[in-house]
């Protein structure tokens, strides 16, 4: 089953590497923050293949403590394309 | 684990050459960071043959701590220079050199 | 060459690709956001390596405030020219001998050499903790801890000296604003009390399982960085008396701890029947100050809009 | 042993939606229709690879921690994609490189 999860986690962690082209190549910021994202969501589920892995409730933990922190990046990244990097895309002007 | 070793090792590289090649602020504070994280990376992965030790990953934890201030206070005083001149980089070194 | 040393492999490879393109790629926002990925990849790192109190602190502090402190510099320095970063043979030349240096170095000694992990688990009993990472950060190496809170405020003060006259006694940062009820806001009320919550969960951890105030202390930060992003929070301004005795009371208590020590026979040592108790207390006292000094150097020093 | 099953057929599933999602990223024309290939897929990613866990789990706090995670991801990126929407919108698309 370990064999199982550690190609899961692999193909994930490829599928990333992969999706990291649009953090680079663009050709807009919001391409660049999907790039990001996704890499985000998905070193997340490793880590949650990686919990059942290594079998350590810590493991989860670090889990969730990147999904937090990613939507908490994820806001840095949206407020920074704003015009005085402290705007929110919603305001007017 | 010497994969992690090597890894460390070349981020010490990575790093050293981003400081000495590019001139912007940030990137060069970048690159200071990324050196830090390939010395950490040394640290944790040495000796590694047996259980994992707490004494090298407790001074880790400290060292990235204390790595962020040191990244704020960069990254604050890179914006004040970047405010009071316009620059981006710092003077060039054989301008005033005596 | 079975299936696990694969994945640490390309893991490995992925860790060196993204640091090289955060160095040199061309645009700056493209170099942040490939640090931010960087933390997160070494997070995984720290996983596989089996330091999973590591790995909490670099998702907090990697990943996530150190990137949003870089992307709020890198809104402000964006339109300044920056140069294309071209490959010089000579300063490669000399980077890569000093990494094949460097790491044949440590090849050599990673097999050799005392380690310490079986001192701390021979005295783990009297630590007062179960945790070993927490055993050494609050009791066998406390100096260490203590000296680094104080050095997180030498930090802030150093930010905080880069205020202009006409700025002090105004808020930390320039004015973060949203739109009231927009979506930001919402996530900002939705996200927040939930940061609080795993922020003191890791803190209490600690003891017994990876945490402690490090990563607690970081994730509140990111709670309170989220409000005041999100428009709910206004942070109170440099000259507010209670910030600062938010800002030493971690310190400061375990300073007290520390002579408290010195009257029992010596400083920073806890007696072991109150080892726990001084442990927990002055988690909690380190995460509240370590809370609000990040979230702070993050926010940087008072400025206004030009 | 219908666990493990479960819990495989699970992750596989999960696999998929994480390529999908990859290649929608990377195939797909225009920002909007990358970011809604990409909301849609890692979503479901991530939620089938939680559920693979969760059926294999041994008690309830780790049911409950993972069930977390996912809800915790999924408002994130349900925000964060009407958020990225919004800047990527006709008016800031030019905020390429030097511009803005």
């Amino acid at each position: 089953m370990a064999e199982f999860h550690y190609f899961a986690a692999l193909a994930i962690l490829a599928s990333t590497a992969i999706s990291l082209w649009r953090t680079l190549k663009g050709p807009t910021r919001a391409d660049r923050m999907m790039g990001t994202l996704l890499v985000g969501t998905g070193g997340v589920a490793i880590l949650v293949l990686l919990f059942l892995i290594h079998g350590q409730s810590g493991v989860l933990d670090v889990a969730l403590l990147l999904a937090l922190l990613a939507a908490f990046a994820a806001v840095g990244f949206v407020k920074s394309v704003s015009p005085d990097g402290a705007g929110d895309p919603e305001e007017e002007g | 684990m010497s994969i992690f070793t090597l890894t460390g090792a070349a981020l010490v590289g990575i790093g050293m050459y981003g400081m000495i090649t590019s001139r912007h602020l940030l990137r060069q504070i970048l690159a200071f960071n990324i050196i830090g994280s390939g010395i950490f990376l040394l640290l944790g992965a040495l000796g590694r043959n047996g259980e994992s030790d707490p004494v090298p990953h407790a001074l880790i934890i400290t060292g990235i701590v204390v790595a962020l201030s040191a990244t704020a206070l960069a990254v604050m005083l890179a914006l004040r220079l970047h405010e009071d001149t316009g620059d981006t980089t710092l003077p060039n070194g054989h301008d005033g050199d005596g | 060459m079975n299936i696990g040393a694969v994945f640490d492999l390309l893991l490995c490879l992925l860790i060196l690709v993204v640091a090289v393109g955060a160095v040199g790629g061309r645009l700056l926002f493209t170099n942040v956001s490939l640090f931010v990925v960087f933390g997160l990849l070494l997070a995984l790192g720290w996983v596989r390596l089996d330091a999973v109190d590591v790995a909490l602190a670099e998702a907090a502090i990697g990943a996530g405030l150190t990137g949003v402190l870089l992307l709020g510099a890198v809104a402000r320095l964006e339109n300044t020219g920056s140069g294309p970063v071209r490959l010089s043979p000579i300063p490669a030349l000399l980077c890569l001998t000093i990494a094949v240096g460097i790491g044949g170095a440590f090849l050599r000694v990673n097999d050799a050499g005392p380690r310490l992990e079986p001192m701390v688990r021979a005295n783990l009993g009297e630590a007062g903790v179960d945790n070993p990472v927490t055993a050494v950060l609050l009791n066998f190496r406390s100096y260490d801890t203590l000296l680094e809170a104080v050095v997180l405020l030498i930090a802030l003060v150093g930010v905080w000296s880069l205020t202009r006259d006409a700025c002090w006694r105004q808020t930390p940062g320039i004015r973060q604003h949203a739109r009231p009820d927009g979506i930001l806001a919402n996530f900002g009320r939705l996200l927040a009390p939930f940061g609080l919550i795993v922020g003191i969960y890791l803190v209490w951890a600690g003891s017994e399982a990876p945490g402690g105030a490090f990563q607690g202390g970081t994730v509140l930060a990111a709670a309170w960085l989220l409000a005041v992003m999100a428009g709910l929070a206004m942070p109170p301004t440099t000259a507010d008396t209670r910030l600062r005795w938010v800002l030493v009371a971690g310190p400061l208590l375990f300073l007290l701890a520390g002579i408290y020590g010195m009257t029992q026979g010596a400083f920073l040592g806890w007696p072991p029947g109150m080892a726990a108790t001084l442990i927990l207390a002055i988690e909690f006292g380190l995460a509240l100050s370590i809370a609000a000094t990040l979230a702070l150097l993050v926010l940087g020093a008072p400025r206004r809009v030009s | 042993m219908m666990a493990a099953y479960a819990s495989a057929v699970l992750i596989a599933l999960g696999l998929i939606f994480f390529l999908a999602g990859t290649l929608g990223l990377l195939r797909f024309p225009d920002a909007h229709s990358r970011l809604h290939a990409l909301t849609k897929a890692d979503n479901l990613g991530l939620g089938f690879i939680v559920a693979g866990a969760a059926v294999q789990a041994g008690d309830v706090w780790t049911v409950l921690k993972l069930l977390l995670i996912w809800i915790l991801a999924l408002i994130a990126s349900t925000t964060v994609a009407q958020l990225i929407a919004r800047s990527a919108a006709p008016r800031n698309i030019g905020g390429e490189g030097g511009g803005g």
